[in-house]
């Protein structure tokens, strides 16, 4: 079906093309006819392109979304990443699957953390009455007037990988998905414990400016830090953008600007960001073992750094544990229909070098 | 958004025509800062930077100052030659680099590095043929035209890897790249002079840049004169690809990784480079050494903020106020030559 | 707003009043060095249409924008109905009545008609467009010139000659007293023309004063009551049309003491087979023409601006688009049809174009920059540059040109107009063309200049290379050719052999005064 | 040009035909090929078509399709006064995140609202000086403004979005007020009238296309270009401004990185409405077509759950395609083609 629609649309921007060709003389200063009749011929070979990447469209979309004709629920699911994103990649599938089980037919915006984008997304979802919406909020404070439409809709919304604000809770129905607070809180209780006590200096690799699970975590892990253990003091600070060469220059930055000598401890606020944070050291000929190294995050490249003791601990995150149980959350609000507000939190597991091999720990990305 | 040669009218009125005929010297002092402004600030710059900031002459952070200049240095060294041509940027470098980056790794991890690299350079010479044809044949505006390409190229990339993030072997070439150095320096870093040294000669010393510096300075002179304009053109464009791959490729080997979302603006970031260095973006003046002195001082701009743990709205608002600045004195000096 | 302003042209009746309605006082402009008026002094009364006249260069314009208030004269002054107008300021003369309709077209390509022949006056209610009041001083204004363009027309869809046309509107939308057209017909075909000059007589004969510049003889017969001749700057006669004939204008126009070119004349060039030669070309401005040129010899175009010279040549060449006909070169006995400019090139041609500034030269680069461009694959090894050679190469050609300083490093936009005019040369010498074509090739150059330009241009011709020159400067083409082709309205209207052409005739056949039969 | 020289008859004659063209038709073709927005009218149809077809949500949830277009749309209505002066407003998305940021900054809504506002008449002055006064061409002056202000955006907000003061406020001016209308749209709708209005109406408006046009004729009129340049950028700062304000109170906070896909959006939208980059061509009108065609384009592809990439991919090759169909880009194209051809037959000699 919507196979069906998209070859429409291909067909339609083609005959477009061709219209605009035709219509190329408009406002024109004296333009010459046999111009736009060469042109013609050109634009509509220009056009092949648009074609041929609105036909990969079409099959996409097919394998994007569960078979409709059966399906019993009809769910948006609004998330600010997908396949732009590494963590979006490995979420997606998964989701896709238990939605398929469970007869959830899924319509999945991305708003790439554009907070407008989003809310319009969910306007969109809104009029289109589905059953429920998953809504991953792109800017925890500005999701609250999507909540609200969606509520006089009378549309169910549960929220994932990311919580509402407090006061916005009473509008949904549910959460799933780590708490990206607490992660950087269990990061800080992680670091703490390695600290055991002693003063020690640390620098810190936060996400993309700006971003909401980038804040959550520097607030969770910043706040415990202040609580447990104060003996722990956060030197510097720069963003790594969720990124190992952002990363590593500024974690390299950084021990120049407080002095290598300063340092016992490195946190990051994901796996990729701290592998970049460990090859500054390496590059420094600084022993990442002799650091207290802490981050949070499930990629290939966590788990072999905490085997080989660079990484001392970290939380693990798992993307398919959060896409899956989105869904099955949502099930589980449309069929058996909960009183209260289910709050669902991925384990945060502290995954160390005892655990690191641990299958319910296995790396995703 | 015109260059100054695509004025429509040909001929001047007769009364300014004299009056330009006559020798018009530039304020000399005013002609120097615009010629040489960027040499004074760089070493104003790093003067201060080596008397004030503690650490900053110290060889593992000049190291960082050339690896946050390497990859985004190639990038802009190889759109210089599209700026030169008078044609403003090549916003598509950022879906250029993302593929290169994920092609080299992904493809060296599926075949091995010497298809990942073919491949890598088929895929480059496509955006600058695409850019260059819409750009010199269709004479359209290559902003835009730039614009459509990376919506086009980005969604491509995404749409076909899926986003996902690429790891190379830890032993593979690629980490070995990335992690080899020769006495002090990185591999990466010799490897963006090198490149830099060679897009300079070629733009200066072969017979295909000299003609996109002619084109970027007098398109109808250029053709006037015999060029096949559409050509240069086209030529520029792919100069900006190769440039956008090889940094793809650094940045790829730098961290091992490669994801679609890795140069997220590359594009403005390059050209504020371009401009810091004292190209125009009239045309026609500029050179790829200049690009390279735009692209340290940037980043030893960076580093100092680090350095004194300024966050990163500070540093968008350094390099905001440096790109309006460094053309300021152009501007000025081009207005006192004109008086 | 001076009292003037308020009295419309149009009610002004034209009974005999002669006092001057504009009056030029001992005006001097000088641009640098060169003198382009000459303490001149002209009186303009209603009612009368004031013909000026001069060759290209002798300063017309320059004094019509003296006193349209376009530029401030270094000394003299200008005064409208006694009244002292300020000079330099273009705002004071419009509204003390002074409406100048420039050379170059001046309207806003996307804007309508109405829009343009009210711009910069728009009528407005409280900042809101009057659009009911400007298409009615619009209407009105085409209506009183007499031409029917839909107001709502964007000017972009119109023809030059209409815009031609909504220019003069414009002006007389501005109820002017005196009214100053610059060369208006240098672009109108013979019926338009025709028209134009109709009109011009009827605005006249209800009191405006009109100032009319031009080349073509017959127009200003036609129409004008007085004739002011310009040359070199400076006025050589102001007369009634009753006292003068269209030869004693051509006169006083060119009167210039001619041995001096005779002598600089090339004796008995030796002249060889056809070399290019163009067969029906026609193009936008080019009406069918055939036209060769020998090797070892050299062609002049003359004719007035506009009469299609400068199309005709980048035609010939492929430089622009041409409609119909074909250009081949033959040397050696093989015949090139010219299909594109990049295959003229190739073939052996070198073209100086009229515009210097914006055509000939990257003012941006170098001396040596530019003199390498054209010759850029022969001083490359494998795509790579020979800085030495291409350094010697530049050096000896900036001596061969007589570059002065012979800096080759420096840009070319420092250079004064002559030593720019020598390297577009010496960047085509490089190539030791077979076929070479120079649109106005000293134009804006001093006489020094001048002459070292002519030697080198007698040389080629020596070397036994085919050339074709365009020229607005009539010792010039007399000097220079063997043979001078005069165009007139995108036509060859007469072929002259050195030894018959005289400045006189060569006027006489530009400005359709006489025609002849071609020789 | 060709006209003059083959076309012997007096003007007078010559334009007759064309204006007294009586028969409708004539008369529509005429009008018709008067407008700048036919190639993006041809779009709109094409979306409609396709919309009508198979996403009728698009029609029936109109609001909802409004809301969207109001997204893309405002931000483009400013930029279009810009571009039609012939200059360039890449600062745009940053403005809207700087004002967006000082409004939620302030404890009283109506004078972080005004100081907003402020912001961008500010912003668009400063541009404007950097451009006309100093003489730096638009697209680096604008480009400086764009590093910088997003940066302050930083600055201000501490890198994280700032709630507004108050929330239910914020939550009520998301509300629809007149029928399905929320405030977003009408002053989406008020923006564009009062635009449509200046540039065709108002004599300082209309003579932005003198400025893009041909800037020296517009100095020879004494048409005052400094002033006008001055205006037009405040006026794009204005509208990015009050983007700015509406974004922060329907989403009740502000958000330091908002605006990410604004600029690409509006000039994609001001460039398939045909408005012409170099200046003196285009509408308001015409944007509004564009932002439409591509708003309703992205709901429908939404709807149809088209992933965000392949949407890319389709909007960038509308986007190419708008370009290299212009007139000017199709002659252009022609007459090398002709080139390439001709040098072909340029191999064999003749006669």
């Amino acid at each position: 079906m919507r196979t069906r629609r998209l070859t429409g649309l291909v067909g339609l921007l083609t005959a477009g093309a061709l219209f605009l060709a035709a219509c190329g003389d408009d406002g024109s200063n004296d333009t010459t006819t046999d111009a736009n009749e060469d042109a013609a011929g050109e634009d509509a070979a220009g056009d092949d392109g648009a074609d041929g990447g609105a036909d990969d469209g079409a099959e996409d979309a097919e394998e994007a979304g569960a078979d409709p004709d059966d399906a019993e629920f009809m769910v948006y699911a609004l998330l600010p990443q997908g396949n732009d994103q590494p963590y979006g990649t490995t979420y997606l599938p998964p989701m896709e699957e238990a939605a398929a089980e469970l007869g959830i037919s899924l319509t999945i915006t991305n708003s790439q953390y554009d907070a407008d984008t989003q809310a319009s997304d969910c306007e969109v979802a809104v009029a289109a009455q589905p059953d429920g919406i998953i809504l991953w909020p792109a800017v925890g404070d500005t999701v609250r007037p999507c909540l609200q439409a969606a509520n006089d809709a009378g549309i169910p919304v549960t929220v994932t990988n990311s919580d509402v604000n407090p006061e916005d809770e009473e509008l949904t129905r549910g959460y799933s998905g780590p708490d990206t607070y607490g992660q950087g809180a269990a990061s800080a209780e992680l670091m703490c414990e390695f600290a055991d006590g002693e003063d020690i200096g640390i620098i810190m690799i936060n996400g993309l400016t700006g971003n909401s699970t980038a804040i959550n975590r520097e607030n969770g892990f910043e706040d415990t830090i202040d609580e447990q253990c104060s003996n722990v003091e956060i030197l510097a600070r720069q963003p790594g953008n969720w990124n190992a060469d952002e990363s590593q220059i500024a974690a390299s930055e950084m021990i120049t600007a407080v002095g290598a000598a300063n340092i016992q401890g490195v946190y990051a606020a994901d796996d990729t960001m701290v592998a970049g944070a460990i090859d500054a050291l390496r590059a420094r000929d600084i022993d990442p073992a002799d650091l207290i190294i802490t981050s949070i995050g499930n990629t290939f490249l966590g788990n072999p750094l905490v085997i080989d003791g660079s990484l001392d601990g970290k939380v693990f995150q798992s993307s398919s544990w959060d896409g899956e149980n989105a869904v099955t959350l949502m099930h589980e609000v449309l069929t058996q229909d909960p009183g209260e507000r289910i709050v669902r939190f991925m384990p945060d597991v502290k995954v160390t070098i005892d655990n690191a091999e641990d299958p319910d720990v296995e790396p995703e990305w | 958004m015109t260059p100054k040669t695509a004025s429509g009218t040909r001929t001047l009125p007769p009364a300014a025509q004299v009056e330009q005929e006559l020798e018009t010297r530039a304020f000399k002092l005013s002609e120097w800062m615009a010629q040489q402004g960027i040499f004074l600030f760089t070493a104003v710059l790093v003067l201060f930077a080596v008397v004030f900031i503690d650490g900053f002459a110290s060889l593992p952070n000049l190291t960082d100052v050339f690896n946050r200049a390497a990859p985004i240095g190639i990038v802009a060294a190889g759109m210089t030659f599209v700026v030169i041509s008078g044609n403003y940027l090549d916003l598509s470098v950022v879906a250029q680099v993302a593929t290169a980056a994920v092609v080299l790794i992904a493809v060296t991890n599926a075949v091995g590095l010497v298809p990942a690299i073919l491949f890598a350079i088929a895929i480059a010479l496509v955006y600058g043929i695409v850019n260059g044809i819409a750009v010199g044949v269709f004479k359209a505006n290559a902003v835009i035209v730039t614009l459509s390409t990376t919506f086009i190229g980005l969604g491509l990339l995404r749409w076909l890897t899926g986003g996902s993030i690429y790891f190379g072997e830890s032993d593979g070439p690629i980490r070995t790249f990335g992690t080899t150095r020769i006495g002090p320096l990185p591999l990466a870093m010799i490897l963006f002079i090198v490149v830099t040294v060679l897009l300079s000669l070629v733009l200066t010393r072969t017979n295909f840049g000299f003609m996109v510096r002619a084109y970027g300075s007098n398109r109808e002179a250029t053709r006037l004169a015999g060029v096949n304009t559409p050509l240069v053109v086209i030529g520029a464009f792919t100069m900006s690809a190769l440039g956008a791959m090889l940094g793809g490729f650094v940045l790829a080997a730098f961290s091992n990784t490669a994801v679609s979302s890795m140069s997220d603006g590359y594009d403005f970031r390059a050209l504020a480079a371009i401009i810091v260095g004292g190209t125009s973006v009239f045309g026609g003046r500029g050179s790829v050494m200049r690009t390279l002195l735009g692209v340290v001082f940037v980043s030893v701009l960076t580093n100092i903020m680090v350095l004194s743990g300024l966050g990163f709205g500070f540093q968008q608002m350094a390099i905001g106020l440096l790109i309006v600045l460094a053309v300021s004195v152009d501007a000025l000096a081009r207005k006192t030559r004109a008086a | 707003m001076t009292a003037a302003a308020d009295a419309p042209g149009g009610q002004v009746p034209s009974d005999g009043d002669t006092a001057p309605v504009i009056e030029a006082r001992n005006v001097v402009k000088r641009f640098g060095g060169t003198v382009a008026v000459d303490d001149v002094s002209i009186t303009v009364a209603r009612g009368e249409i004031h013909g000026l006249v001069g060759e290209n260069g002798a300063g017309k314009s320059t004094l019509m924008r003296v006193l349209a208030g376009v530029l401030a004269p270094n000394e003299g002054e200008v005064h409208v109905d006694g009244a002292l107008l300020d000079p330099g300021d273009t705002r004071a003369a419009l509204d003390a009545g002074v409406s100048l309709v420039h050379q170059e077209l001046s309207l806003v390509p996307e804007m309508t008609v109405a829009e343009n022949i009210l711009l910069g006056s728009t009528p407005t209610w409280s900042g809101f467009i009057d659009g009911r009041e400007q298409r009615r001083v619009a209407a009105e204004a085409l209506k009183e010139i007499g031409v029917a363009v839909d107001l709502d027309e964007p000017i972009a869809r119109l023809s030059v000659a209409l815009r031609q046309f909504v220019e003069i509107a414009r002006a007389i939308a501005r109820k002017p007293q005196v009214l100053i057209l610059d060369e208006p017909t240098a672009t109108l075909t013979p019926a338009e023309t025709e028209y134009l000059l109709d009109m011009l007589t009827r605005l006249a004969g209800r009191g405006l004063a009109i100032v009319y510049i031009s080349h073509r003889i017959p127009e200003i017969f036609a129409i004008c009551n007085r004739v002011t001749v310009l040359r070199d700057g400076s006025l050589v006669a102001s007369k009634g049309i009753e006292d003068l004939t269209p030869e004693s204008v051509v006169e006083y126009m060119v009167g210039r003491d001619l041995q001096l070119d005779r002598e600089s004349r090339r004796q008995d060039p030796k002249i060889g087979e056809v070399v290019l030669s163009a067969r029906g070309l026609r193009a936008p401005g080019v009406n069918d023409i055939d036209l060769d040129v020998r090797a070892g010899e050299i062609v002049g175009l003359g004719g007035l601006v506009g009469a299609g010279r400068t199309e005709l040549v980048r035609a010939m060449l492929g430089a622009d688009p041409r409609t119909g006909g074909e250009t081949t070169i033959t040397l050696q006995g093989r015949t090139r049809r010219i299909v594109s400019y990049r295959a003229a090139i190739a073939a052996g041609v070198a073209y100086i174009p009229e515009e210097r500034r914006s055509d000939g030269l990257a003012l941006t680069m170098t001396v040596v920059d530019n003199i390498a461009l054209p010759n850029r694959s022969a001083l490359s090894r494998a795509f790579v540059l020979q800085r030495r050679r291409i350094a010697e190469f530049a050096t000896s050609l900036a001596e061969a040109v007589n570059l002065r300083p012979p800096e080759i490093h420096r840009e070319v936009g420092q250079y004064s107009g002559g030593n720019q005019q020598k390297v577009v040369l010496a960047k085509w010498l490089g190539r030791e063309p077979d076929v070479i074509v120079l649109d106005e090739p000293t134009r804006g150059v001093d006489v020094g200049a001048k002459v070292e330009i002519h030697r080198l241009i007698r040389e080629l011709a020596d070397q036994g290379a085919a050339v074709l020159v365009v020229s607005s400067d009539l010792p010039e083409l007399l000097e220079l050719s063997d043979t001078i082709h005069v165009v007139r309205d995108g036509r060859i209207v007469g072929v002259l052999s050195a030894g018959e052409a005289e400045e006189t005739t060569v006027m006489a056949l530009a400005s359709g005064q006489r025609e002849v039969d071609a020789a | 040009m060709s006209q003059t020289q083959t076309d012997p008859r007096p003007p007078s004659e010559e334009q007759a035909d064309l204006s007294t063209s009586d028969g409708l038709v004539a008369r529509v073709r005429l009008i018709l090929s008067r407008r700048t927005e036919g190639r993006a009218v041809a779009l709109l149809m094409v979306v409609w078509v396709f919309t009508l077809l198979f996403e009728p949500l698009v029609w029936t949830s109109y609001e909802v399709t409004l809301g969207r277009i109001a997204l893309v749309g405002l931000v483009a209505l400013g930029l279009t006064a810009v571009i039609l002066m012939g200059e360039l407003d890449l600062a745009v998305a940053s403005t809207l995140a700087v004002s967006g940021v000082i409004m939620a900054s302030f404890d009283s809504l109506a004078v972080g609202v005004l100081a907003a506002l402020a912001t961008g008449l500010i912003v668009g002055a400063v541009n404007a000086f950097f451009v006309v006064v100093v003489g730096i061409n638009s697209f680096i002056a604008t480009l400086g403004m764009l590093f910088f202000l997003r940066g302050a955006a930083f600055v201000i907000s501490g890198e994280a979005p700032v709630r507004i003061a108050d929330v239910d406020a914020g939550i009520a001016f998301g509300q629809p007020v007149i029928g399905p209308l929320t405030p977003r749209m009408l002053l989406f709708i008020v923006a564009f009238v009062a635009l449509y209005i200046f540039l065709s109406h108002v004599r300082v408006g209309r003579e932005f296309y003198a400025v893009g046009g041909n800037r020296q004729a517009a100095r020879d009129a004494g048409i005052p270009v400094v002033r006008r340049v001055f205006t037009g950028f405040m006026i794009s700062g204005f509208i990015s401004a009050l983007a700015g304000v509406i974004n922060t109170l329907e989403r009740t906070a502000a958000d330091p990185t908002a605006g990410s896909t604004v600029l690409l959006a509006s000039f994609a939208a001001a460039i398939i409405g045909g408005v012409l980059l170099n200046g003196g061509r285009g509408s308001v009108f015409g944007t509004l077509i564009g932002a439409s065609a591509l708003g309703m384009l992205q709901v429908a592809l939404t709807l149809s759950g088209v992933q965000v990439d392949v949407q890319n991919i389709v909007i960038g090759s509308v986007l190419l395609l708008a370009v290299i169909t212009d007139p000017s880009s199709l002659r252009a194209a022609a007459v090398t083609a002709r080139g390439l051809f001709r040098s072909r037959s340029e191999r064999q000699p003749t006669g």
